[in-house]
């Protein structure tokens, strides 16, 4: 006869758990990003601090594959604590329904839809939680903007087209140069789909095709950033052009504390992946042991936009700290004193629904 | 036995006189006839042979001609030195890789491995060159066990694929996987590889007697590619193969080490793509191969060497190369929006084999 | 027609063929490659319930089965094109193409809406033999081209984002919601589709005509077999499964798009076809074992995700596997040779 | 030359002193529990030129192989140049001086004459090094030298695929004579129904070549036509079922002694009571000034109910085409095919099927059959109607139906599920023919070279047959292999020479004779 189904019966379970029975999973979209692989290296920071296993899932890029091996652990009949990192948007709900069919309890990161809250879903829904895009693009154009004396032109390499974090990072971008910096000009857009290589690829397309015209590069993450720096290098062009990303990967850092191709990077804006699953975790896991109770939390707790940093390499140095071998490790254990939603530099700083793109 | 002596006696009539004829016909085709008609016939042969070799590579070349009049038309930079070099450069990689795949078509096979190969050949050798995560420095010997990473994934690929007789594209979506999980785990959880020799940083790029080094490297590689194909054993069996494998095995020719070497080839040109690549990149990354696949597999096709294997070559491949690489640049420096890109390239792609083989339409041609 | 009826029926009974020796088990049930899929899936299942034995307790069947569900309706169709001896590399793309059109028009027109969808998807794999039937192009490098035209199809359909279903979405995503067994309906699709498949294979003129254009086309055409006319059949029932798929993937995810679920099926449907048994070259296909094809795909990743192998090494694992796998179900009585 | 011999319980007692090129003592072949070779025992002398004959599957080809290297034998022994040798795959036969035109061609199409002809030779020896670097210009001068060795005057840089079948199989004649630069003997060349795919005007050549190979080295020859092999060859050898029973020269037999061996019963062969075009019947195909440039001009032609129409001419005068272009598998400019009343200038395959016309196509193996559908299948294939109620196919009937041609046509084995490529070539053309037979409405049949591979005994069954469907009122229109078997079965005989009919004869008026008819072919 006809049935529910999907893995499990419905339980959406609350109350309690005990914390011997609970396992940490962590799910990342690859495991060749050097984001997600800090995503990896907090949840072990944490999983060590609380004493609880870890178990990671990679997704391979690919949602069927995140979807079915999540549902794989939780057939296990395992209570979860879990942090995802979602592959697309639209994941999201056949997760979140999943891991509450196995009354356990999860924060997404990064995608969701729009339509999709929290509070909608039940308490095994815990957070949703982000960097908003909108004001890491600001503070990407800030950057170039000052770099460039409010005067120039600039080209922009979003990452996959249909991304949202994408989207709303190009619209902050867009929005500041328009609304700040008049006289700077968007040359063009290629979409990159952060890929270092095609960022690469592109940048020596549009280099033929602008020259010396070019005075500001902007992408929508490091990685491709990393791709069009080499690119403009190659061309001999590096000195006199002006970089911003978002993501400040160890890499970057190292970079711009060089002056890299005459102090070329201009700006970022700082995140870790290691914060944001740890923080994602720790939401969860307070949900489990039933510290908080997520339909009690105010609505911004559970929609969560967090603090942007915007570094420039005159506050370079205050960033350092986060890339020590203990960083991690230290990051969690002030996690654990001040809870999810206080600890420096991840303080969160509003929220509540879908990030609000600027009109144009 | 009696009841059928007539009928036997009008069969040895029949015997006699067709005899008679055909001492007759063998006469006449001896003498006179034969050596003038074969010449005839010759000599028909090899304008038609010759026209044939040059039609196809000619409308590819046309095909080529016209999409550089149309985008210096779009853009007047198109066609200056720097972005010709700049074209050269993102065509070598490829290029390179094309080669191999090209021999491994003309078998009659397919490589998918491409990307994979590239990942675990590039991660291996930036990892034991100078880079930023410290580690070995092994100079040229990183070369070496890089490039023999490579030559062991494709030797595993020709031997499954010969002695289990397991289809090549299964095979090479495998080792797709493998190579990429290789590179993964190689890749660890530690920072980016970066290049830390300055003298190769940017070398792929720079520019020697006018070309870059990196297509130099490509020249080279079409070169012996060229060479193998046409005047070795290994090239020849090849071509054997893609015709006819059944009659390479009766015939005793090895096809066995053939193919084993052919997937060898390509996998250590794929590697060579993905060291030239980490180069380019100046970062090692397990993805540094992607896209190539589905620019090389194109090529191959659009410059006309046939899917079914034992006919095409290498120059054509090159075109096809050029041809989408020029596309590629030529969409971007006219300013089709990125979303648009894949459907021009797809609807040419379409358009050029559609056309190419229009001619060639007949109600009994299979098409597979 | 009547009188040589009736001179068969006659003749049959004298006939009758002496049997041959007695047939060895595996080959009445149709040989290895009939079973071969259904005997690796298990074997796989059986090493996952052994290490972990909570996984199969715990709904972990329902689990494969559903999560295969796209891969299996796209390996059917690509099953039937490579019936034909050739291959559709868009298909995928057709299914997620058709999966935000889905999700497009529920909201305006509601029921019609799966209907639309379905035709356009059909349209596009007609599209796509038609081309190929009378231009006469190979199929791998034709179906390369409309793959890139597919795709930019569905990024701009899309506008460039995910797209949800607004309203209407109920009796969709019951598909997944609901099921037999534990198992969601849109698995139950893929198996009556497989089934619907299998009879229009063995027991209908359509299919012998597929199957001999697989295996000798130039023979089919010289008997008259409508070859043009049913390699855009093979091509059109590609687009129309793929439409499924669509279907599939919005009743699991209740929307779509372009980078999403279902934007990677490609390859791991073309492995799931030649995993049931199906001939790379043509003329080998049994839909029913494409089924058990699908089901060892989708449970290798959660294999070893439920077996815990380390995150970094799964691609590798896979990889390995796929290829072990195939080599040990492949049919190779076709002809030693394989390309 | 030929030594005296007698066979004696399957040994050869040999009485000559030199040691043979070839020697066999008892060897056997089965596959699986069909014994393809029992115990042959056979004896070949430098320069001789034999004849291997026998009917489909008595197991020539399966005999040949194992000298080829291609199979390796159960039991016995085989000596070349009186060592003994155990050949591990091709390579080795080669090596040994056996070189191989197989039954079915093995060029490779895409490659030069010259590659083709230097395939076999080994690296270091000849235009390949030993690293496997080839020397273009030393290969193309071997090759020039291994076709003059043949009397061919082709250029060795051609290729392969722009070559006519006669030229081809000079090609794989002056690849298997190689095997000398191989292993420095004189060669011993095995030839497998080299003349089956040719027409007999084109045979005439390739005759006068392998009469000229035994002043190179020995040859085993086989074929199906009995009277080639008696002018070719110095000695006959018979194998039926799998035994050799006859060991034969020449002079001491006649065409019809060694039918009988062959075949194990005379020839049924029956003369046929030619008939008249009736007064009142109408063609039903009709072909009017049909022209297709290049290929041929203004052919008109007319097929009658009840008639067989045969097409003489050579390789290059058309007569291909213009049957092609009457079943709708080729096109045409200009003039015009009508079929039972229906004409048009776009005819398809189908359109001609469905008017009922059939055609039996001189490839079977590609154009033909489904070799890896069982033969039931092939059977109701064009005309599924049969077997089916609307779209759905009823196999029992299927069977049945089948089973009722297998007897009919005397198929053997009687197995119609097998596999059709598991069926001898003369049983495969005749489940071909049923697939046409099985039509309910069949008007006119083409046959393209039916006997074509055929052996004189299965001939004779098909041809049978083709006289019993003419006579239920089919019209035939008929490709032969020879003059002969024109004048054995048509009414009537159209003439053509290079794309043009050259003759008409009426043979219920004509008496024309053969060399008449070959003065208009040629
Ligand atoms: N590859 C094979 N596998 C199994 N049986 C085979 C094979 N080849 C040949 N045979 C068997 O060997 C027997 C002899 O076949 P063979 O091909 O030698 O006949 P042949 O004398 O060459 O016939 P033909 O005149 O038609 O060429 C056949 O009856 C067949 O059953
Ligand atoms: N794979 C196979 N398995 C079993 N029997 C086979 C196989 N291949 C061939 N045979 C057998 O070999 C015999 C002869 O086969 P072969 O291919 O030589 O046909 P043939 O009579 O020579 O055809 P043709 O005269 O057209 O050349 C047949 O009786 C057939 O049953
Ligand atoms: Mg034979
Ligand atoms: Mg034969």
């Amino acid at each position: 006869g006809c049935t529910s189904t999907a893995g499990g019966t419905a339980t959406g379970s609350s109350g309690p758990i005990a914390k011997e029975d609970l396992v940490l999973v962590a799910s990342v979209i690859n495991t060749t990003n050097p984001y997600f692989i800090a995503n990896i290296e907090g949840a072990k920071a944490l999983s060590k601090k609380l004493d609880i296993p870890l178990e990671i899932i990679d997704s391979q890029g690919s949602s069927q594959t995140e979807i079915s091996k999540i549902q794989a652990i939780l057939a296990q009949g395992k209570k979860v604590v879990m942090f995802v990192n979602t592959v697309a948007s639209s994941d999201t709900p056949t997760i979140v329904d999943a891991v509450k069919r196995a009354g356990g309890y999860v924060s997404i990161w990064w995608n969701k839809p729009d339509n999709f809250e929290p509070w909608d879903a039940g308490d095994n829904f815990v957070a949703f939680q982000k960097h908003a895009g909108v004001d890491s693009g600001r503070c990407n154009a800030k950057a170039i903007g000052d770099a460039l004396g409010g005067k120039g032109n600039v080209i922009m390499f979003p990452g996959v087209e249909d991304s949202t974090t994408s989207a709303t990072r190009v619209a902050g971008f867009e929005a500041e140069m328009r609304e700040n910096y008049p006289d700077i000009k968007i040359l063009e857009k290629q979409a990159s789909n952060w890929d270092p290589q095609l960022a690469n690829q592109n940048s020596k397309d549009l280099i033929a095709k602008y020259g010396d015209q070019i005075n500001g590069v902007w992408s929508a993450d490091d990685g491709m950033q990393l791709g069009a720096l080499q690119a403009f290098d190659d061309a001999g062009l590096l000195n006199s052009v002006k970089f911003a990303s978002d993501g400040l990967y160890p890499d970057t850092v190292k970079l711009m504390k060089e002056g890299y191709g005459n102090n070329a990077i201009v700006g970022e804006t700082f995140h870790r992946g290691y914060m944001a699953s740890a923080i994602g975790l720790y939401t969860a896991y307070q949900a489990a042991i039933g510290e908080i109770v997520p339909s009690e939390l105010p609505k911004d707790k559970r929609d969560s936009f967090f603090d942007i940093k915007c570094v420039t390499p005159e506050t370079l140095g205050d960033y350092a700290k986060y890339d020590t071998d203990t960083a991690a490790a230290d990051f969690v254990d002030n996690l654990v004193e001040t809870g999810p939603w206080d600890t420096e530099p991840a303080t969160l700083v509003g929220g509540g629904g879908p990030e609000v793109l600027p009109k144009s | 036995m009696a009841g059928n002596s007539r009928i036997t006696s009008t069969r040895s009539v029949y015997a006699r006189r067709i005899f008679m004829v055909h001492k007759v016909v063998a006469e006449q085709v001896a003498g006179g006839i034969s050596t003038t008609a074969i010449r005839i016939r010759e000599s028909g042969i090899e304008r038609r042979a010759r026209f044939r070799g040059l039609a196809e590579p000619l409308s590819l070349l046309v095909a080529l001609a016209v999409l550089i009049g149309v985008f210096s038309l779009l853009n007047e930079r198109f066609l200056t030195a720097s972005n010709l070099q700049n074209v050269l450069t993102q065509s070598a990689i490829p290029l390179i890789v094309a080669v191999g795949a090209t021999l491994v078509i003309l078998l009659g096979s397919i490589d998918l491995s491409v990307e994979g190969v590239m990942g675990a050949t590039g991660m291996t050798w930036i990892l034991l060159s100078a880079n930023s995560r410290g580690g070995a420095d092994l100079g040229p010997w990183a070369w070496v066990i890089a490039l023999g990473v490579a030559l062991v994934i494709g030797v595993a690929s020709g031997l499954i694929f010969t002695a289990l007789k397991v289809p090549s594209f299964i095979v090479t979506l495998g080792m797709w996987y493998v190579g990429l999980g290789i590179a993964t785990m190689l890749y660890g959880t530690d920072l980016l590889p970066r290049l830390e020799d300055e003298g190769l940083k940017g070398w792929t790029s720079r520019i020697s007697f006018g070309l870059p080094n990196s297509f130099w490297v490509a020249l080279l590689v079409i070169g012996l590619g060229i060479f193998v194909l046409r005047s070795t054993r290994i090239g020849r069996v090849t071509l054997a193969i893609g015709n006819s494998e059944t009659i390479v095995r009766s015939a005793g020719l090895p096809a066995f080490r053939v193919k084993v070497a052919v997937f060898a080839i390509a996998a250590l040109l794929s590697g060579l793509g993905g060291i030239l690549a980490t180069v380019q990149l100046d970062i090692g990354s397990p993805t540094v191969g992607s896209g190539v696949l589905f620019i090389v597999i194109p090529a191959v096709v659009i410059g006309g060497t046939h899917l079914g294997g034992g006919k095409g070559g290498i120059l054509r491949t090159v075109l096809g190369v050029f041809l989408l690489t020029i596309l590629n640049n030529g969409l971007i420096l006219s300013g089709v929006e990125s979303s648009y890109q894949s459907a021009v390239t797809g609807a040419i792609l379409v358009a050029a084999i559609v056309f190419a083989a229009w001619s060639q339409r007949d109600r009994l041609q299979v098409a597979k | 027609m009547s009188k040589i009826d009736n001179e068969a029926t006659k003749i049959a009974v004298p006939v009758l063929i002496p049997a041959r020796g007695k047939l060895p088990s595996v080959k009445r049930l149709g040989g290895w490659h009939a079973i071969g899929p259904i005997v690796i899936f298990l074997a796989i299942l059986v090493v996952v319930a052994i290490l972990t034995p909570a996984f199969i307790g715990g709904g972990g069947l329902a689990i494969i089965a559903s999560s295969s569900a796209p891969i299996l309706l796209l390996a059917l169709g690509q099953a039937m094109v490579l019936n034909v001896g050739s291959i559709d590399l868009s298909n995928a793309a057709i299914g997620l193409l058709g999966a935000i059109l889905l999700a497009l028009t529920l909201g305006p027109v509601a029921g019609l809406s799966p209907l639309i969808v379905l035709l356009a998807t059909t349209a596009f794999g007609a599209v796509n033999g038609l081309i190929l039937a009378y231009a006469q192009v190979p199929s791998f490098a034709l179906t390369l081209g409309t793959l890139g035209i597919f795709q930019a199809i569905a990024l701009v359909a899309s506008g460039r984002t995910t797209v949800y279903v607004s309203s209407n979405g109920e009796s969709v995503r019951s598909l997944y919601e609901s099921g037999i067994a534990n198992v969601p309906m849109t698995f139950w699709m893929g198996v009556l589709l497989a089934v619907a498949l299998w009879v229009l294979l063995r027991y209908t003129r359509i299919g012998r005509g597929m199957t001999a254009i697989g295996k000798n086309e130039s023979a089919a055409i010289f008997s008259a077999v409508r070859t043009r006319s049913l390699k855009v059949l093979a091509f059109a029932l590609s687009g129309f499964a793929a439409g499924l798929a669509g279907i599939a993937i919005i009743a699991q995810a209740g929307s779509a798009s372009p980078t999403g679920l279902g934007s990677d099926l490609l390859l791991p449907a073309i492995a799931a076809a030649l995993i049931g048994g199906t001939s790379i070259s043509g003329g080998v296909v049994n839909p029913l074992t494409v089924i058990f094809g699908a089901l060892t795909v989708a449970l290798v990743p959660i294999a070893t995700t439920a077996v815990g192998i380390d995150a970094q090494a799964q691609s590798l694992v896979y990889g390995a596997v796929i290829i072990a796998v195939v080599a040990l179900t492949m049919s190779r009585n076709k002809s030693s040779i394989v390309k | 030359m030929v030594a005296a011999r007698q066979i004696a319980g399957g040994k050869v007692n040999d009485v000559t002193t030199t040691p043979a090129v070839l020697r066999l003592d008892s060897v056997s072949k089965s596959f699986g529990s069909n014994r393809a070779v029992r115990k042959v025992s056979l004896n070949i002398q430098s320069g001789e030129v034999i004849g291997l004959i026998g009917e489909n599957g008595a197991g020539k080809s399966t005999l040949l192989k194992m000298l080829s290297g291609n199979y390796r034998h159960d039991e016995g022994t085989i000596a070349v140049n009186g060592r003994e040798v155990q050949f591990r795959g091709p390579a080795d036969a080669l090596r040994a001086g056996i070189g191989v035109v197989h039954q079915e061609q093995s060029l490779f199409t895409n490659l030069t004459i010259a590659e083709n002809i230097e395939v076999n030779t080994p690296m270091g020896r000849g235009g390949v090094n030993r690293l496997g670097l080839y020397n273009w210009r030393r290969l193309y001068a071997d090759a020039a030298q291994a076709l003059d060795l043949i009397g061919s005057h082709l250029n060795p840089k051609t290729r392969v695929s722009d070559l006519s079948f006669v030229d081809r199989q000079m090609v794989e004649i002056a690849r298997a004579i190689r095997v000398s630069a191989a292993s420095h003997t004189t060669p011993l060349v095995i030839l497998d129904e080299p003349t089956a795919i040719l027409e007999r005007t084109e045979t005439a050549i390739l005759e006068r070549e392998i009469s000229k190979l035994r002043d190179i080295g020995s040859v085993i020859f086989v074929s199906h036509r009995l009277d080639e092999v008696m002018r070719i060859c110095d000695r006959v050898v018979v194998m039926r079922d799998g035994e050799l029973i006859a060991d034969r020269p020449v002079d001491d037999v006649t065409e019809e002694e060694l039918f009988r061996l062959m075949v194990g019963r005379e020839t049924h062969a029956a003369v046929r009571n030619r008939r008249s075009i009736e007064a009142t019947s109408s063609p039903i195909i009709s072909i009017h000034d049909l022209t297709r440039a290049g290929s041929y001009a203004d052919v008109s032609i007319d097929a009658y109910p009840g008639r067989v129409l045969a097409i003489l001419g050579t390789s290059g005068s058309g007569r291909e085409s213009v049957v092609r272009a009457v079943f709708g598998a080729e096109g045409f400019d200009s003039g015009s095919v009508s079929i039972a009343g229906y004409s048009g200038h776009q005819l398809s395959i189908k359109r001609a099927v469905d008017l009922g016309v059939g055609y039996v196509p001189a490839e079977r193996k590609t154009e033909g059959m489904v070799g890896e559908m069982p033969a039931d299948q092939n059977i109701t294939l064009t005309h599924p109607g049969s077997a089916a109620v609307g779209p759905f196919e009823l196999p029992r009937r299927r069977l049945s139906l089948a089973r009722m041609w297998f007897e009919k046509l005397d198929i053997r084995p009687r197995e119609p599920l097998h596999m059709l490529q598991d069926f001898s070539g003369g049983n495969q053309q005749k489940v071909v023919l049923a697939k046409w037979l099985n039509s309910s409405n069949l008007k006119a049949l083409v046959l393209d070279h039916p006997l074509r591979g055929l052996d004189p005994g299965a001939a004779e069954t098909v041809n049978a047959q083709i006289r019993s469907v003419c006579d239920g009122g089919t019209a035939i229109i008929l490709i032969p292999d020879t003059i002969d078997e024109a004048l054995d079965i048509a009414d009537d005989i159209v003439v053509m020479r290079d794309g043009r009919i050259s003759g008409v004869f009426d043979l219920g008026h004509d008496n024309p004779a053969t060399l008449d008819l070959l003065e208009r072919m040629l």
